[in-house]
């Protein structure tokens, strides 16, 4: 009786179902490139507004707002989630924008506050505007709540 | 040792453990910071101290990686390092620019240090764990191309065992997907999408590769096991690692404006995940009582089971808690997801990185197999208090977030986020304290490099 | 399969274990998607059963059929290993391998068919499932060819004897795994409604 | 069975394969008569269950094996096997 485990066979599986698992993952995100125009709202970006919106997710980064708050339930848990603050402040990008605007500089004793950054005008609409296409992707109805 | 090249792992393990502590004692401070929210502000604001904390991890990761593979390469190959001197020198390039990146982090705004490191020109910065400049992120990959050639070349020169092929091959991804980490797209879908290829596809695919390559080398020389028997059971680990882990991404494809089909390819494969962890815990006990010998270093043969049991808890069965779609829909983004990543990332790629420093620092500083007695004892102090203080960060952050998830998401009358983290502040404090006891276990660790140096070496009691 | 059954008792399975531990995983996951296959449909039943009369039938019998005959020559070839019939083994292997082929044909045939009518995964959760479900199995197929391919090569250059034949049974019972999901997957997705 | 196979002259094997394509054609022709129902549903699955283990005891060859191997093909019939047919049931107000 020939041995009943060989190291052989584990070498084949493994190279053989890496493969193969990997070709399925690739088929899978072939198939997700071909459904992502119907959910990414990728409409916004290509629209007027694409440009305001490109900036602001580059303002988005640059000062590493993912540090504290998540996005789309991604980033840190400090803070709170952001992919649909445009719909928890009314459907509106001026109160996004007041209210980054209006952090005190020293913060707020004893409790977490975000730092004040002096955006200009433009820049604050340009990251109200990104988080206003965030909150039009489509999520598959996440966050279950307003609460994010 | 057994090759003089070897020796240029010393320097790798030594800066990846000072970066540990340079984790864990930010680590601390976001943890104050959680339930004294003030503290620092805005010196050290809450997002700085955990770009540090995590950036650190993922460095010192790295550098202990790179060490082990220094170490045990040539040992594997039987033949001396291609070239200690480009290791030597890729060391110090590596550590010089992590220690420019931190400074950055500390000593300039985010958005200056952007700024000066010319980010607009090709913008990575800002993104989860990959928050360093674009230009360290080319040194990055500039030094682990140089380490993958170094390696490469001695492996290709010696004997070729499976512990340093698939060393090599989970080191080859690993710089292969963080490739990904220079795509991105101003499309928030498409960009999250692949950061997932470099995150998830790292730390549940090819980092896994490297884990069973550590292990594998530490069991082979530590229980005297016939290396037939262990290089098997590491292909049929890794294989049930990547057959489960790269569908598995999927579970991370739930609630990002992906296709909803995911929720069910995720949830499927990613359930199964644990298998290859449990494998792992019933390989190395199983090794470990058919040892033919009891090797002197008793703390490598204690991080090593430590490793198997902690990755199956933390990546296995924390994994699990919260990787099925209708769990995770409750839980995506919580104190939970916290939860899981501590002990994850403890269980499976610290102690892995302990247990080869453990094994090979002794060796190294020219003991023969194992250190004093005394260092023996303080390093497996260290181990129980920072295992079991890590295990209660995990038990009370999981706490918050199931606080937190029925709070927030669930209840009749969900609350806002902010109410919510006063109502498990109590959660916080007590994971503080926790933090705490890990950093003793931590000092503790440090203390044991330095006890009883002059002690003759500790044998088998016979 | 004709011999005595008192020599042919084993503590193993035929094949290499490791391929077992590998079918194994394999049909654990098929399980779970039968079942949540099941369970889903449980909450869309009107939907499920009007879109299970658009799949074809003939074409999943024509590949029900082709499936059970190639395992059958697949054991055939195992049969012809072991009494050192190198030829006729390769042979039945090929033979094996033709009607797996004919599998796919069919199968793409069916594809192309749902593709022109512009349907895919986010079609509705019947189509989801029906997608996953015969793609993941359809990999599976190239992928026991693959491995029935490089046995049949391996026996022509004379490598299995009645001694030993250990490589073409671990691939001969990956190919049945195949077969065997393919057994529940066809009356559950096809024909029960 | 191998009894059976000796009495018509042809091989195990060979016999079971008539069997299972016997079976194949009767589940298509419930699907083709456009039948439906529980009923028909469970005979439908339990064919296929008998299907299953015929392929595990006989073309997989498990049924010459002794011990726990002997059984992985027919739990992983049996236990999805009754959650179908408890969704099917289930499926039938």
């Amino acid at each position: 009786m020939a041995q009943p485990f060989t190291k052989i066979m584990a070498r084949n599986i493994f190279y053989g179902g890496t493969a193969f698992f990997f070709l399925l993952f690739l088929a899978l995100t072939f198939d997700t490139m071909g459904q992502l125009p119907q959910r990414d709202n990728r409409a916004a970006l290509s629209g007027e507004l694409g440009p305001v919106i490109a900036q602001g997710k580059l303002i988005w980064e640059e000062n590493n707002c993912i540090g504290c708050h998540t996005l789309l339930g991604e980033g840190a848990y400090f803070a709170p989630e952001l992919g649909n603050v445009y719909t928890r402040y009314g459907n509106s990008t001026d109160a996004i924008k007041g209210f980054i605007a209006s952090r005190p500089a020293e913060g707020i004793p004893g409790r977490r506050s975000m730092p004040q950054f002096n955006f200009s005008d433009e820049e604050l609409t340009a990251i109200a505007e990104f988080l206003k296409y965030v909150s039009e992707i489509n999520t598959a109805n996440w966050p279950p709540n307003i609460q994010g | 040792m057994q090759y003089q090249s070897q020796a240029v792992a010393k320097p790798y393990f030594i800066a990846a453990i000072a970066l540990f502590v340079a984790q864990v004692l930010f680590g601390l401070i976001m943890g104050l910071q959680y339930v004294v929210g003030d503290f620092l502000f805005p010196e050290i604001p809450f997002n700085v101290a955990r770009m540090v904390h995590t950036n650190a991890l993922i460095v010192w990761l790295l550098m202990a990686f790179m060490g082990a593979s220094y170490y045990l390469v040539p040992e594997e190959a039987e033949t001396e390092l291609y070239s200690p001197a480009l290791a030597t020198l890729m060391f110090w390039v590596f550590l010089v620019a992590a220690a420019l990146t931190v400074a950055g982090y500390l000593l300039l705004s985010y958005s200056t240090l952007a700024e000066i490191t010319m980010n607009k020109l090709l913008p990575t910065m800002g993104r989860e764990f990959l928050e360093q400049p674009t230009i360290t992120k080319i040194g990055i990959v500039i030094v682990a191309l140089a380490f993958l050639f170094n390696v490469g070349m001695t492996i290709l020169r010696g004997r070729k065992t499976v512990i340093n092929l698939v060393l090599l091959l989970g080191l080859t991804g690993l710089a292969v997907f963080f490739l990904f980490a220079f795509y991105n797209p101003v499309n928030l879908v498409l960009d999250k999408y692949f950061w997932w290829w470099v995150v998830h596809l790292w730390v549940e695919g090819v980092w896994e590769l490297i884990l069973g390559a550590i292990l594998a080398f530490v069991l082979v020389k530590t229980t005297g096991v016939d290396r037939e028997v262990i290089e098997k059971w590491l292909y049929v680990i890794i294989a049930m690692t990547l057959i489960t882990g790269i569908v598995g991404t999927g579970h991370h494809y739930y609630w990002i404006g992906t296709p909803e089909y995911w929720q069910w390819w995720g949830s499927i494969f990613s359930a199964m995940e644990p298998i290859p962890f449990f494998m792992m815990t019933v390989f190395a006990f199983n090794v470990v009582n058919k040892r033919r010998r009891d090797h002197p270093n008793k703390p490598a043969m204690l991080w090593a089971l430590g490793t198997a049991v902690m990755a199956f808890l933390g990546a296995g069965v924390w994994g699990f808690l919260h990787t099925l779609s209708p769990v995770n829909y409750y839980t995506h983004g919580s104190q939970i997801t916290a939860a899981h990543g501590h002990m994850a990332f403890y269980g499976a790629y610290v102690m892995i990185n302990i247990t080869i420093i453990s094994y090979a620092m002794p060796l190294l500083r020219g003991r023969n197999a194992a250190n004093s007695a005394k260092s023996q004892i303080w390093e497996m102090w260290s181990f129980w208090l920072m295992t079991i203080s890590m295990v209660f960060i995990t038990l009370f952050l999981t706490g918050a977030g199931i606080l937190q998830a029925y709070l927030q998401r669930m209840g009749e009358n969900p609350q806002p986020f902010m109410v919510v983290q006063e109502h498990i502040s109590l959660f916080y404090w007590l994971r503080e304290i926790a933090g705490v006891i890990f950093l003793i276990g931590l000092v503790v660790y440090i203390a044991s490099f330095f006890v009883g140096q002059n002690d003759p070496e500790a044998t088998t009691a016979n | 399969m004709t011999a005595d059954r008192s020599v042919l008792q084993s503590n193993y399975p035929p094949g290499d274990l490791a391929i077992w531990i590998f079918i194994l995983a394999e049909l654990t996951v098929f399980a779970v998607f039968f079942a949540a296959y099941a369970f889903t449909r449980l909450q869309h039943v009107e939907l499920f059963n009007e879109y299970q009369l658009t799949l074809d039938r003939e074409a999943a019998l024509i590949n029900t059929l082709a499936l059970i005959t190639s395992s059958y020559f697949v054991v055939r070839a195992v049969s012809a290993i072991k009494v050192d019939d190198r030829r006729r083994c390769v042979h039945w292997l090929l033979a094996a391998i033709s009607m797996g082929l004919l599998f796919l044909i069919v199968k793409t045939f069916e594809y192309v068919h749902h593709y022109s009518e512009g349907i895919n995964l986010s079609s509705n959760t019947f189509y989801m499932f029906y997608l996953s479900l015969t793609f993941f199995h359809f990999m599976h197929v190239i992928m026991g060819m693959v491995i029935l391919a490089a046995i049949a090569v391996m026996a022509a250059r004379g490598k299995y004897s009645r001694q030993e034949h250990t490589g073409i049974e671990s691939g001969a019972s990956y190919w049945h795994m195949v077969d065997l999901v393919w057994l529940i997957l066809f009356p559950l997705v096809y024909v029960m409604r | 069975m191998k009894r059976l196979s000796e009495l018509l002259g042809i091989r195990p094997c060979t016999l079971i394969y008539l069997l299972l394509i016997s079976f194949s054609l009767t589940t298509f022709l419930v699907a083709k008569m456009g039948f439906s129902g529980l009923g028909l549903s469970l005979m439908v699955l339990f064919l296929a269950l008998i299907k299953g283990q015929l392929v595990g005891s006989y073309f997989m060859g498990l049924g010459r094996v002794r011990g726990i191997w002997r059984w992985p093909v027919f739990i992983w019939l049996f236990i999805p096997g009754i959650l179908i047919g408890m969704a099917f049931y289930l499926s039938y107000p």
